[in-house]
């Protein structure tokens, strides 16, 4: 086997990257509600899809101009992230988190299976934000890959100076603590949450919409929700930046370990977590903390 | 409502509460003794199927539901425990009673090290680590060369218990059956003694099982071993009901069932193992069997059978939280106290919840 | 000779020296307070003692043999059990299970003999059921023998705690804050139940408490730290009398 | 004066468990009220029935006439209950100031916060070295000022406090009360407190209620209680004549 | 009395991917499977026999295949298996059919084992995937040449036996395949697997895949400036893939056992079905369809020959005699006899072009 030029460790170091973004886009809609919740939302790949499918619907199906049926899936995903939070996680407050994470186990399955009444089994082609590529001398990026880079910092630098600087950015972080308390201070924790899963949602349809033109929108596109899991978890769950890093991390290795392991390729994402969970079983930024007794 | 008066300490030790509820275990086990009596070989086949996921879903509940560890990878031992029979029998030419508990132990040593290695993890880590555990298992075992059978996997040798074929559907009931008795009995007598305890203990507290002498790593460690062990017996009894393995059999998406199994069933009780692996196994048959009545346009639709799959679990996980087992314990309540029962007497109060991010 | 001895120990968090060079010994048979204003670092000694921290300086000693090469999890095979301050139940368990658990350190792993449950392991069940039904007795916990504790009111999961310390039977008992949450009445009996597990038990206890009525029924000795150093230590009335220690903790009424 | 709070034939469930069994109750305007009991009597539900987080199977709660029951606890905080839960209930990886914070949630004056805040820091002024330390790290008395300052900072018309003095040194337990007494007085908080150490809370109280498993059995103002042999011995260790004296009336317990 | 067969009525049973990954195939196949039970039916039946069709899903999982096929077998006693989806569902399921004496025809994957070994019950309607690539493999050694011969391999039962076609017949030419990638069916990111395949220089590269990930490495390996044969097997043979990337999947080559009748192209009897099945299901008909109607057609035609007793040895001898067999849409040949369970005799080449497929060569071999 050749070794590989500079020319192509750029490039994959690039596709690291971006792919790293995307990851990046998914796992911080996760670590958001986990953040201000404590809930796991294994759904938030099915999030991403559907936010596929309703860019696909707006902007294939009924031809709507790209940025408009952009905004409208991120308002109809919003919308979706909401109530998804008031009609059926919030019935479970209280029950132990792993209650919820189950119903979001299930929640997703039936997702997928609605999408796929909705708009079939398929897989479809949805435009690029911003088509074509860039090319500097051998390394070629797709716009969209760069757009979805500037994004993930946008997102990352306003979350955090969300949960830092806002009153209710720390109401959150309070109730993801302790419930109870969080409601005797007249934080209304019930709709900080919807909130919190509108948002979350919008970001998985942000990581949909420039996902789709890369793996094309299907079903089962939501998969990729397991890596940005693992990207996570990496990270330190719970963590924005750690979160960024993590998936970076794995985006970035994961093409370098796919070439050195041709026929393996796939699980190299779950090894460099596997490892990095040996050496720092509570991730690199740990948000676990030691009880005092 | 029956009252119970305790007489003795051994009341609180032995299998039983007391006798009508061994009357009632007595009466099961006749019943499940006797259905190839009088089920045909369709049904036979099901429960068979059942008695093999509850058994992985004993050792899942030992686990997730006694040492609270979360394992999203089961289905990666119940591959091992498929694999290891099936070669050990196979190309070994191990009989089918030394292969079995050679594969418990093959599988467990496997869950062992998995155990080991995470340890340190809890929660979501561990849940994810062992998910990622299983995914790697099933791209190992397709990676397998001749050994393994690579992804076109190996035929399982019939199964011969010393001399005697297992070549009928009630042949194979009454072995999987025996097992899965065997399973619970295990489970059971775990749950009465000191390491049983021990899980609970770490699945509670950790610094106080500590401070009580509790080696919390290798309790971890133990829970791994025995679950692990489950679901090798699963896994090799599966891989003869499906007369081939494949790696895909025992993919992520085997694991994720066998979690919902347990949490459907009830976390945290043998008898959740039980009611999960029946609703999750005859799930689909059922729907299949009520599809004839719908409309077809409904019926025949592709993703059909997933929606109600997914519907069914998030109504149930909605408003049964404790699983199965949960609402067959109102159900009893109900006829318990029956001319008394009072709608709101079982009211589920407000809960709140604090962070798990401290350990 | 001493039971326990904290020799010169010292751990801070961060730039906060919590315990700073502390010393003291407890003797056999004795019932030892600290007491000492919040945040002084009396659970910490406590932790000190458990290995749940690791001093960066000192010893502690048990029976003359340091603590210090055992793992968490030895401690109490050395001999001595502890509650905690915020109560760390097995929350999802029957107080009776809770007990049993407490007896984990009388067993060996024994994986065959348990999953077959063979007869000398219902032997031994029943040992540890007669044990734990014993501590039931005497700590009145009866009516709740079988309730889930986390549905028990504090004050009663406050008594749980001692009652698993104690089934391990400890030479040596660490007790914190066991009166916290109690009424008069119920704080007169756990003077009672402190003195019998000294009297008839022979248990050393190792008490943090801030009742100071209770502090003077049952201890023998008293020692006052503030801010990780040793403050005074003698009698209650001693204790009670030194200036230092009415200004840091007492104030003023006492 | 006018009731605040009024609870009438409040019962309430923990599934098939009735823990509150018919409890009416009243606190007017300004005053001091203490409950007492035994482990278990009920009292913490009792709170908890109050500030929403527990529904009661039946019986009427009014504050400043309005019905309460059964509203979520974040809607009775903002109509101005501040409660103080048993075992802290701090926010724990929020730092010492931050939780503070959280207290003012639902205020918008910022100034009337700081000083506010400023004020917590003066009765508890160890707080002042530890602003920034998350509040897990706290010794459980520090752990007992936040929560009490955090309830403080809410400004509410109403405090429930549950068992303030648990577990703070005999001279911040004298200060708390102090500070209680303060808030009361200066602040006019109105106050119902739950408190075993009866010796501290009851002199300090205007009105008293004894509650034995779910009922309450006796009522009165302080100096009725305070005068009560039953009151004295049980709930303020003072050992009468007759009584029990230091000698143990129970039969002395041994094993072994 | 046959199992699956009474006075009135003749039961087939099914199962397919309804909802997972393969649901691309299986969706439409079970709607021309209906279309044609629904047309017989309405017909008068075969010999006054109704048939009944019986669909389970399984999502493309083995463990829900082997239920649906003990429901299929025990409860609704199918008097045969039509055109069950999925390589390893069917490897599970084939020892269940043989201890049943139930038979098992036309699965809907072109794994070897579905013909061999030889027994009685076993009938295919494709040639195998080995033979596939075999012949693709050989078509283009043949025609034009090449230097080094690359796979890129999904990571399943299929995707092994589809590259083992390849293995073999460049041993023939005393070739060895430079380079194999493997990736698994939810890979979303291709750009390693085809900077290996392009590293190592490959000039034509043996798509041993499925649906998606057939797409995704064209148009990344387009994107990359990597431009080399690419030839896939008839898995991905669908409307999908050739119009994926608005025109970048043109040259793409595709070995299939089938031909796809595009509604354009077709006339006379085919048009018609095609466009009643437009009509019916308001959608195009996929070639999928299309082999679930002839699937239907060929049990048909052999039940007819069977006659008004239907057993499994007639019927079974009936499709051994089925020599003449043309399917009604695409046309092909198709033919069993004693020895031969395997119908399909012929291997197309399709090529997308403009976004459509095309058949570039017919008759291929090796
Ligand atoms: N794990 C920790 N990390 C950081 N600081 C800690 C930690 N544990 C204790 N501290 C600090 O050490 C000091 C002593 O705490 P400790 O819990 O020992 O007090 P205490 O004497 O038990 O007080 P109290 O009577 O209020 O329980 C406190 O100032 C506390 O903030
Ligand atoms: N979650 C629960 N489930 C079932 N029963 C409960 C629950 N919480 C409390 N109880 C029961 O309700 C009764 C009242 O409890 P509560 O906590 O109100 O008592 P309390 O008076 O505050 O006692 P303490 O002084 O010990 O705090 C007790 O008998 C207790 O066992
Ligand atoms: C025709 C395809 C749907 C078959 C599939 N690739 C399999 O062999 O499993
Ligand atoms: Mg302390
Ligand atoms: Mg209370």
């Amino acid at each position: 086997m050749e070794l590989l030029t500079i020319a192509d460790v750029l490039q994959l170091l690039l596709v690291g990257l971006s792919q790293g973004c995307l990851y990046s886009l998914i796992a911080i809609g996760l670590v958001l509600v986990y953040k201000a919740t404590e809930q796991v939302n294994f759904a938030q790949g099915e999030f991403m899809m559907m936010g596929a499918f309703v860019g696909y619907q707006f902007i294939v199906l009924m031809g709507l101009p790209y940025w408009l049926g952009v905004g409208l899936t991120l308002i109809v995903m919003g919308a979706f992230g909401y109530g998804i939070d008031a009609l059926v996680v919030r019935r479970l407050t209280g029950q132990p988190v792993f209650t919820v994470f189950i119903l979001t186990l299930a929640l997703g399955i039936a997702l997928r299976a609605v999408a796929g009444m909705i708009w079939g089994f398929g897989n479809y082609t949805l435009p690029a934000p911003i088509p074509g590529n860039l090319k500097i001398g051998p390394v070629v990026m797709a716009w969209s890959s760069i757009l979805a880079i500037l994004l993930t910092a946008l997102i990352s630098v306003g979350l955090y100076a969300f949960f830092r600087f806002s009153r209710h950015g720390a109401a959150m972080l309070a109730l993801s603590q302790n419930q109870l308390a969080a409601f005797y201070m007249g934080i209304p924790v019930k709709r900080l949450t919807s909130v919190i899963w509108a948002m979350s949602a919008v970001f998985g349809a942000c990581a949909g919409l420039l996902l789709a033109p890369i793996t094309l929108v299907s079903t089962s596109m939501g998969f990729i929700g397991f890596k940005a899991f693992a990207g996570a978890i990496v990270g330190g769950f719970g963590s924005i930046p750690g979160a960024v890093a993590g998936c970076l991390l794995i985006g970035v290795t994961e093409p370098f370990f796919d070439i050195a392991f041709p026929t393996m390729k796939g699980i190299g994402a779950y090894l460099v977590m596997f490892a990095v969970l040996l050496i720092r079983p509570q991730g690199l930024l740990a948000q676990i903390h030691a009880k005092k007794v | 409502m029956r009252v119970l008066f305790r007489k003795s300490y051994l009341q609180d030790i032995r299998l039983f509460r007391d006798g009508v509820q061994a009357a009632w275990y007595g009466g099961f086990l006749a019943l499940a003794l006797s259905a190839p009596l009088w089920l045909d070989g369709y049904f036979l086949d099901e429960l068979a199927l059942v008695y093999i996921y509850a058994i992985a879903g004993l050792g899942l509940m030992i686990l997730t539901g006694f040492s609270g560890q979360v394992s999203f990878g089961q289905a990666a031992f119940v591959a091992i425990g498929a694999y290891a029979h099936t070669i050990l029998m196979g190309r070994y030419g191990l009989p089918f009673v030394l292969s079995l508990p050679a594969t418990a132990l093959v599988a467990g040593l496997a869950g062992a090290a998995v155990g080991r290695v995470c340890s340190r993890m809890h929660g979501l880590y561990l849940a994810i680590a062992t998910l990622s555990v299983a995914i790697v298992t099933e791209r190992l075992l397709g990676g397998g060369g001749a050994f393994t059978g690579g992804h076109r996997g190996l035929p399982v040798p019939e199964m011969t218990i010393l001399g005697l074929a297992m070549d009928d559907s009630w042949k194979t009931y009454l072995v999987n059956l025996t097992l899965f008795t065997g399973a619970i009995l295990l489970t059971r007598n775990l749950l009465r003694t000191r390491s049983g305890r021990a899980l609970i203990a770490v699945r509670d507290s950790e610094v106080s099982a500590r401070a009580l002498g509790v080696n919390v790593a290798f309790f971890k460690t133990w829970a791994f071993f025995l679950s692990a062990a489950f679901a090798g017996v699963a896994g090799a009894m599966l891989a003869h009901a499906f007369y081939y393995v494949t790696p895909e059999v025992f993919g992520m998406n085997e694991s994720i069932r066998l979690l919902l199994m347990v949490v459907v069933g009830g976390l945290g009780t043998i008898h959740g193992a039980v009611f999960g692996a029946f609703f999750i196994v005859l799930l689909p048959t059922v729907l299949s069997l009520i599809k004839v009545w719908l409309p077809a346009a409904i019926a025949q639709s592709g993703g059909f059978d997933s929606l109600i799959f997914g519907l069914i679990l998030l109504v149930f996980i909605l408003f049964e939280p404790d699983g199965l087992y949960g609402r067959w314990q109102k159900v009893h309540h109900f006829f318990s106290v029956f001319p008394m029962y009072k709608k709101r007497g079982f009211q589920r109060q407000k809960t709140f919840l604090k962070t798990e991010r401290l350990r | 000779m001493s039971a326990l001895v904290v020799d010169t120990v010292s751990l801070s968090f961060g730039g906060l020296k919590a315990v700073d060079g502390l010393s003291f010994s407890v003797e056999k048979g004795e019932i030892f307070t600290i007491i000492g204003p919040n945040g002084a670092g009396k659970s910490t000694v406590f932790n000190l003692i458990c290995r749940i921290y690791t001093p960066s300086h000192g010893d502690i000693r048990l029976d003359g043999r340091s603590l210090l090469d055992a793992k968490p999890h030895q401690v109490v095979q050395r001999g001595i059990a502890r509650t905690f301050q915020n109560i760390e139940l097995f929350e999802h368990a029957s107080l009776l299970d809770n007990l049993l658990i407490g007896r984990f350190r009388h067993g060996r792993f024994a994986p065959l003999s348990e999953l077959l449950f063979l007869p000398s392991q219902r032997r031994q069940e029943l040992a540890h059921r007669r044990r734990a039904e014993e501590v039931v007795e005497f700590l009145d916990l009866e009516a709740h023998r079988h309730a889930r504790v986390a549905d028990l009111p504090y004050g009663v999961r406050k008594k749980v705690e001692l009652a698993r310390a104690l089934v391990s039977e400890p030479k040596v008992l660490l007790l914190d804050e066991p009166s916290s949450g109690l009424t008069a009445e119920e704080t007169d009996d756990t003077a009672f139940a402190i003195q019998d597990i000294r009297d008839n038990l022979g248990i050393t206890v190792v008490m943090i408490e801030h009742d100071m009525k209770l502090v003077g029924k049952v201890s023998d000795r008293v020692l006052a730290i503030n801010e990780g150093r040793f403050l005074a230590t003698g009698t209650v009335g001693e204790v009670q009398a030194d200036p230092s220690v009415q200004a840091a903790y007492l104030g003023a009424a006492a | 004066m006018s009731d605040v709070l009024t609870l009438s034939n409040v019962e309430t469930m923990y599934g098939r468990v009735m823990a509150i069994r018919g409890v009416s109750l009243k606190v007017t305007e300004g005053s001091i009220v203490t409950i007492m009991g035994s482990n278990g009597a009920g009292k913490t539900t009792i709170l908890k029935t109050i500030s929403g987080a527990l529904d009661p199977f039946k019986g009427r709660i009014a504050f400043e006439r309005a019905e309460i029951a059964g509203l979520d606890p974040d809607v009775v905080a903002r109509r101005g209950i501040a409660h103080s839960p048993e075992g802290r209930e701090v926010f724990p990886l929020l730092s010492v100031r931050d939780n503070l914070m959280m207290g003012a949630y639902t205020r918008r004056d910022r100034d009337e916060v700081a000083r506010d805040m400023e004020k917590v820091l003066g009765w508890f002024p160890v707080l002042r070295d530890f602003l920034e330390k998350s509040a897990i790290y706290l010794s459980g008395g520090q752990q007992q000022m936040v929560a009490l300052g955090r309830a403080f900072m809410q400004r509410p018309r109403l405090m429930l406090l549950d068992e303030p003095s648990l577990g703070l040194s005999p001279r911040l337990i004298q200060e708390i009360f102090a500070i209680i007494c303060r808030m009361n007085g200066d602040e006019g908080v109105t106050m119902l407190l739950v408190e075993q150490n009866a010796n501290v809370a009851l002199p300090v109280s205007d009105f008293g209620y004894v509650l034995e498993t779910g009922r309450i059995v006796m009522e009165g103002p302080r100096d009725v209680l305070l005068a009560s042999d039953d009151i004295r011995e049980f709930y303020l260790g003072i050992k009468g004549e007759a009584a029990r004296g230091d000698r143990r009336w129970k039969v002395k317990k041994t094993w072994r | 009395q046959t199992q699956g067969v009474s006075d009135d009525k003749i039961v087939l049973g099914t199962f397919t991917d309804l909802s997972g990954p393969l649901a691309v195939w299986g969706v439409p196949e079970q709607k021309g499977m209906r279309m044609r039970v629904e047309e017989i039916n309405a017909d008068g039946g075969i010999n006054g026999r109704m048939l009944e069709l019986v669909v389970e899903d399984t999502q493309y999982q083995v463990p829900r295949a082997m239920q649906a096929a003990n429901k299929l077998l025990r409860r609704d006693k199918v008097f045969a298996m039509v055109g069950s989806l999925g390589t390893p569902e069917n490897l599970a399921v084939m020892p269940q059919l043989m201890e049943a004496n139930v038979p098992s025809l036309f699965p809907m994957t072109a794994a070897v084992e579905m013909v061999e070994p030889l027994s009685p019950l076993k009938y295919a309607f494709f040639r195998s995937y080995p033979e596939q690539f075999r012949a693709a493999t050989a078509y283009f050694h043949d025609n034009g040449g090449f230097k080094t011969p690359c796979v890129a391999q999904i990571a399943n039962e299929a995707g092994e036996s589809m590259a083992a076609g390849v293995h073999e017949q460049l041993e023939v030419y005393g070739m060895k395949v430079a380079a194999t990638t493997e990736h698994s069916a939810t890979e979303t990111d291709m750009v390693s697997s085809v900077t290996t395949l392009k590293n190592a220089g490959c000039d034509i590269v043996f798509l041993a895949g499925s649906v998606k990930d057939t797409i995704l490495i064209v148009l990344t390996s387009r994107k990359l400036g990597f431009d080399p044969i690419f030839v896939t097997g008839m898995v991905p043979y669908m409307d999908a893939v050739a119009g994926a990337g608005e025109g970048a999947m043109d040259g793409l080559y595709l070995v299939s056992p089938f031909v796809y009748v595009d509604v354009a192209s077709a006339e006379g009897k085919s048009k018609e079905i095609v466009e009643a099945y437009e009509a019916k299901y308001s959608e195009k008909m996929a070639p999928q369809a299309q082999l679930g109607y002839i699937f239907i057609d060929m049990v048909k035609t052999a039940l007819e020959k069977v006659g008004p007793e239907v057993t499994v040895e007639k019927f079974t001898a009936a499709l051994e005699g089925m020599t003449d067999y043309v399917d009604p849409i695409g046309g092909q040949h198709v033919s069993f006899g004693p020895e031969d369970h395997q119908g399909v005799e012929t291997l197309i080449l399709a090529r997308v072009e403009g976004g459509k497929w095309t058949v570039a060569a017919r008759g291929l071999d090796y």
